[in-house]
């Protein structure tokens, strides 16, 4: 079961690169993006599991009384979290702005830059 | 103010100055948004001067007094602090650059786009400064943010759109490339601190996992240094962002992704445990290498002018690897010099260069032909910068070229020297060419070949309304300035070596484990400083780059030069692979992982 | 490069790094192991400044500087929006058309929106106790005002929702947190340092600076993600386009 | 009892990750990431990590699904409204003909 998990990262981000280097929409691709980007939250998050271990906050539980899961990824998880939604929003924008000019969203016909 | 507390101010202060802009542009006029934004730019540079200046060795700062083990930790080193440095004084040139330049909308948005450069700026200098490795990958995406707002800036044009979002999607999946690397470090050594990562892989002998996630993390790196097959991004979004943004791009966020290179393989992965030096060193001085003369040949085939200039900074960021590939104190102190130098010479350059879409609406070469006859003054700036990007002698970049001649020849091979100056020469001829055609009208108009799959610089819109009135005159001294402070390396000895000598300390990983993981104390540079001064062989061959430069100009503006036709196909196909699919580019991206993995791990 | 020279070249890097990283994934420790040497380090930094939620005191005590940057990249964003998504110049903007709305839903969204605030502030205000903290309440709130548009229509939204004042409440939570940052250097020499008195364990003003900077980040989350959905909503909803082919300089071939 | 659960939810994840990027059409893209961010949810809280999961409950089923739903409107609408010779936003979906 151990090694499933992080293969299962590695896969999703391979996944998410073959969506964005064959879309044929540019609004797909930002959604293949957040697909990659969920490839970290899973590796990180494994990264930190421990066996039999409960979640890191002491709200209803003695310190000490039980072993405890990494909560240091969880805060890089945390932060990765908002990067992406944050980033997300911002290419969706450029997204939106970009069809008003362009007649298309397809990558294939957009041959403004060349050479 | 010891060096602890510059530190963070460093970077509070134009991430404070950002939100005050933000709510100051509703109420004040325009004047009153340059004057504070111009006040904040110029605090930053204040304080990162004095920083850069009291650095002798690696001076650190305990973020919320926790220690490196726990907490994050800023560690500057003369060439970190000297980058941040570089970065706050092109800010506050941009600022003024376009203080009258620039159409900012009016109304509630007024002071947006001077907070978007602070902020952007803020994620340069944190980048630069910080020691942990997550935080920095925190700051890459802080840069990258801002930066594709700002490339996409003017909506009404379609092509600012389409280079800014394959900018943001090509940079954002090199970010996660690089956090599912420092989860694999996270994993192996539990820390998250540069020198504490070094520490925890001295342990055991490097097996995969490690050459792994060097490639990873690097690869971000690489991607934001453009380096090839990386670089595709970045002509793309320089053809289009506005002209004070690309002053900053192309003059300090491309060195940054050099420097995060250096800087994680020194302190990371130069170690026992790490990737080895040899492996290291061919690898990224064929990286280089074949950056430089990637960037050379299609910087020459450039019309377009910032294209032009992009894939000139792209030719310069691979000789800056391949000084940096050498892994001696020399190389790096080359490097150092030749960036800080390069960084303002372009920068002057794209300044240049928005004066001319300012006038006549177009940055095309053709269309301009002998069309800017009486802008005397920024003909004359346009011809001397191409000089020093070919490495004219009394200039920083020449003196920079020059060391790092010397640290490449004396540890790969003498025909990187070749390298070096061919590269100068054909970057510095394709700008003298322009000079010539535009400001001074030599030879014949070129002929109009309808090879369509070239970007032309037509049609592109005059970036202030009503360009009647006279050239605001920021936009000729600011460049003006800019060249001057790109000779100052070269002409003033102690400001050089002030440079190099810092630039030992990245080379020196031990002295930086002392000064982070050790009790916080001021850490002194040990061992002999590098030479930084003009060599007879360092001046005959800038003076030999730059006459090529001035040959290859002059003489491809009279008559276009004879080619083969193997060596027209050649270039033919190169330039039909910059297609500005998206598709193409993160295909390349893939390839160019699996290359540097396989690349690193046959060696280690 | 074709479409199928693009997906061979993809596919012959995709295979070397799936090969590499599948096989640095067999080098990794085993999932699940107890070793975890970093997050023990950080419990016990927690419990030193007695905040119960071991990761709000990660977030914003003893790795804040890591929050500062993600706060300021979600400020650049909103900025980015704001300025990305303004009027072009061959743009007009119609205002949205009153639509009508189920009783149901009415009454649903009536009853909704003050119970989903009062969670949003909750989940906020408790951050450094139990699982939340400033940024999840902050998108709950977010998400909640938009309640006003499902259960009524846009103009009921745009009465609910004062731009203005959520511009200026994101910049100056955005200040905030710098300020706060120096004002740790200035008392305790180090720059976001918890320098407040740290009081009893598993109460609400537990953890020092701990609860200020969630209700900072909370603030400005709740106020930029409102923002940022008014200009996609304003895209969406009021502004029309040029004419097609008009105003874009990209010819039909 | 983890090691099961933990299993269903990483499948679920990986599964819902890969129809979210064959799935070529915007909005029924959005619907896939939407149930993506619930199992991705799922999976955090199995792992023993709230916040997280509490997180990206509200950004990833919410937030960025509502995004890309609000752009596609304004990309399909822009259209709409302009080719008002008829043909719908059927022009608009270049991909209608070529699934790959």
């Amino acid at each position: 079961m151990g090694v499933l998990v992080y293969l299962a990262a590695g896969w999703m981000l391979l996944v998410a690169l073959y969506g964005l280097v064959t879309s044929r929409n540019l609004v797909h691709a930002v959604g293949c993006l957040s697909v990659a980007q969920a490839s970290t939250y899973v590796l990180l998050l494994a990264v930190g599991y421990r066996d039999g271990a409960t979640a890191p906050v002491f709200s209803d539980l003695a310190p000490g009384s039980r072993p405890l899961v990494d909560p240091v990824v969880q805060a890089l998880a945390l932060t990765d979290v908002v990067v992406g939604a944050t980033v997300t929003a911002l290419l969706l924008a450029l997204t939106i702005q970009l069809r008003k000019r362009y007649s298309t969203l397809d990558p294939q016909a957009l041959t403004g830059l060349r050479g | 103010m010891t060096q602890a507390d510059l530190l963070p101010w460093a970077v509070a202060i134009p991430l404070l100055g950002a939100p005050v802009l933000a709510v100051a542009g509703r109420v004040l006029p325009r004047l009153g948004c340059d004057v504070l934004a111009t006040a904040a730019a110029a605090g930053d540079v204040a304080c990162l001067a004095l920083l850069w200046s009291r650095i002798h060795g690696v001076s650190t700062a305990r973020l919320g007094g926790w220690p490196a083990r726990v907490g994050i930790v800023l560690a500057a080193d003369r060439v970190g602090a000297g980058l941040a440095l570089l970065v706050a004084v092109l800010v506050l040139a941009v600022l003024v650059y376009s203080w009258r330049y620039f159409d900012e909308p009016s109304g509630e948005r007024a002071g947006l786009f001077p907070a978007m450069v602070l902020v952007f700026e803020a994620g340069m200098v944190g980048f630069a400064l910080t020691g942990d490795l997550f935080n920095a990958f925190v700051f890459f995406e802080l840069m990258g943010a801002s930066a594709y707002a700002l490339t996409g800036y003017r909506i009404e044009d379609p092509r600012p759109l389409q280079g800014a979002l394959t900018f943001g999607v090509v940079n954002s999946f090199a970010a996660y490339l690089s956090l599912l690397g420092i989860g694999l470090l996270y994993a192996r050594t539990g820390q998250l601190d540069l020198a504490a990562i070094g520490r925890g892989l001295a342990g055991r002998p490097p097996d995969l996992l490690v050459v792994t996630a060097f490639a990873l993390v690097v690869t971000a790196m690489l991607v934001k240094a453009a380096v090839a097959p990386f670089h595709f991004w970045l002509p793309d979004a320089h053809a289009v962002a506005p002209t004070p943004v690309c002053m900053l791009m192309s003059g300090a966020m491309v060195e940054l992704g050099v420097y995060g290179a250096a800087r994680i393989y020194w302190t990371v992965f130069s170690g026992a445990g790490g990737v080895p030096h040899d492996a290291f060193r061919h690898t990224f001085t064929a990286f280089g290498v074949a950056t430089a003369l990637l960037g050379a040949v299609m910087c020459w085939q450039q019309r377009h002018l910032k294209r032009l200039l992009a894939f000139s900074t792209i030719a310069h960021v691979g000789l800056f690897v391949t000084a940096l590939a050498a892994l001696t104190p020399d190389g790096t102190a080359g490097a150092a010099v030749y960036v800080a130098a390069h960084g303002c010479v372009k920068a002057a350059l794209f300044g240049l260069t928005g004066v001319l879409l300012d006038r006549y609406g177009s940055v095309d070469e053709h269309g301009l032909h002998g069309r800017a006859r009486q802008l005397r003054l920024v003909g004359v700036l346009f011809t001397v910068g191409g000089l020093a990007l070919a490495g004219l002698p009394p200039f920083g970049t020449g003196l920079g070229k020059a060391l790092s001649e010397e640290a490449v020849s004396s540890s790969a091979g003498a025909w990187l020297t070749a390298v070096y100056v061919a590269v100068s020469a054909v970057t510095g001829g394709a700008v003298l060419r322009v000079a010539l055609r535009v400001f001074w009208g030599v030879g014949p108009r070129p002929a109009e070949d309808h090879d369509d799959d070239q970007t032309t610089g037509e049609g592109e819109e005059p970036e202030i309304r009503g360009p009647l009135r006279g050239l605001p005159v920021m936009m000729t001294a600011v460049p003006g300035a800019l060249l001057v402070l790109g000779a100052v390396p070269g002409c003033v000895p102690a400001v050089a070596h002030a440079i190099t000598d810092g630039a030992r300390a990245l080379a020196d990983p031990a002295l930086y484990r002392r000064a982070v993981l050790g009790p916080p104390a001021e850490v002194r540079l040990p061992g002999a400083p590098v030479s930084s001064a003009w060599t007879v062989e360092g001046v005959a061959l800038g003076c030999v780059s730059a006459a090529a430069a001035i040959l290859l100009g002059a003489g491809s503006a009279l008559r276009p030069l004879p080619a083969g036709r193997l060596l027209r196909l050649g270039v033919r196909a190169l330039r039909r692979l910059h297609s500005g699919h998206l598709g193409d580019y993160l295909a390349w991206l893939a390839v160019g992982v699996a290359v540097l993995c396989a690349a690193l791990a046959a060696q280690a | 490069m074709t479409a199928r020279g693009r997906v061979l070249l993809f596919g012959a890097g995709a295979v070397v790094v799936a090969v590499f990283f599948g096989l640095s994934c067999g080098e990794l420790p085993r999932f699940g192991a107890t070793a975890h040497p970093y997050g023990d380090r950080a419990v016990a930094a927690s419990l030193a400044h007695r905040t119960a939620n071991v990761v709000s005191s990660v977030n914003f005590d003893v790795r804040a500087f890591d929050t500062l940057g993600e706060e300021s990249i979600l400020f650049a964003t909103v900025l980015g929006a704001t300025l990305l998504l303004r009027l072009a110049r061959d743009e007009q903007v119609r205002p949205a058309p009153a639509e009508g709305v189920l009783p149901t839903t009415r009454l649903l969204g009536i009853v909704l929106l003050p119970l989903a605030l009062v969670v949003g502030v909750y989940i906020v205000a408790h951050g450094q106790l139990s699982p939340g903290g400033g940024f999840q309440g902050g998108v709950v709130l977010a998400t909640a005002l938009h309640l006003g548009y499902v259960a009524a229509d846009y103009r009921v939204l745009e009465r609910v929702r004062p731009l203005a004042v959520l511009d200026v409440a994101d910049s100056a939570a955005a200040a905030a947190f710098t300020v706060m940052g120096l004002a740790g250097l200035a008392a305790g020499g180090a720059f976001l340092k918890n320098v407040l008195p740290l009081g009893t364990f598993n109460q609400i003003t537990s953890g020092g600076t701990v609860p200020l900077f969630n209700a900072a980040v909370g603030i400005e989350v709740a106020s930029g993600v409102i923002v940022l959905l008014a200009h996609f909503l304003e895209q969406a909803v009021e502004m029309s386009g040029p004419p097609e082919g008009g105003g874009s300089a990209e010819e039909e071939h | 009892m983890n090691g099961p659960l933990i299993g269903v939810a990483l499948a679920l994840v990986v599964l819902s990750a890969t129809v979210a990027v064959l799935t070529r059409e915007p909005v029924r893209q959005a619907v896939v990431l939407a149930v993506l961010g619930l199992s991705l949810s799922v999976l955090f809280a199995v792992l023993q990590a709230p916040d997280v999961a509490l997180s990206q409950l509200a950004v990833g089923t919410a937030l960025t699904p509502l995004l890309i739903l609000l752009t596609v409107r304004k990309v399909s609408r822009r259209s709409l409204d302009d080719s008002d010779s008829g043909d719908g936003s059927g022009d608009d979906d270049p991909d209608a003909g070529g699934r790959t």
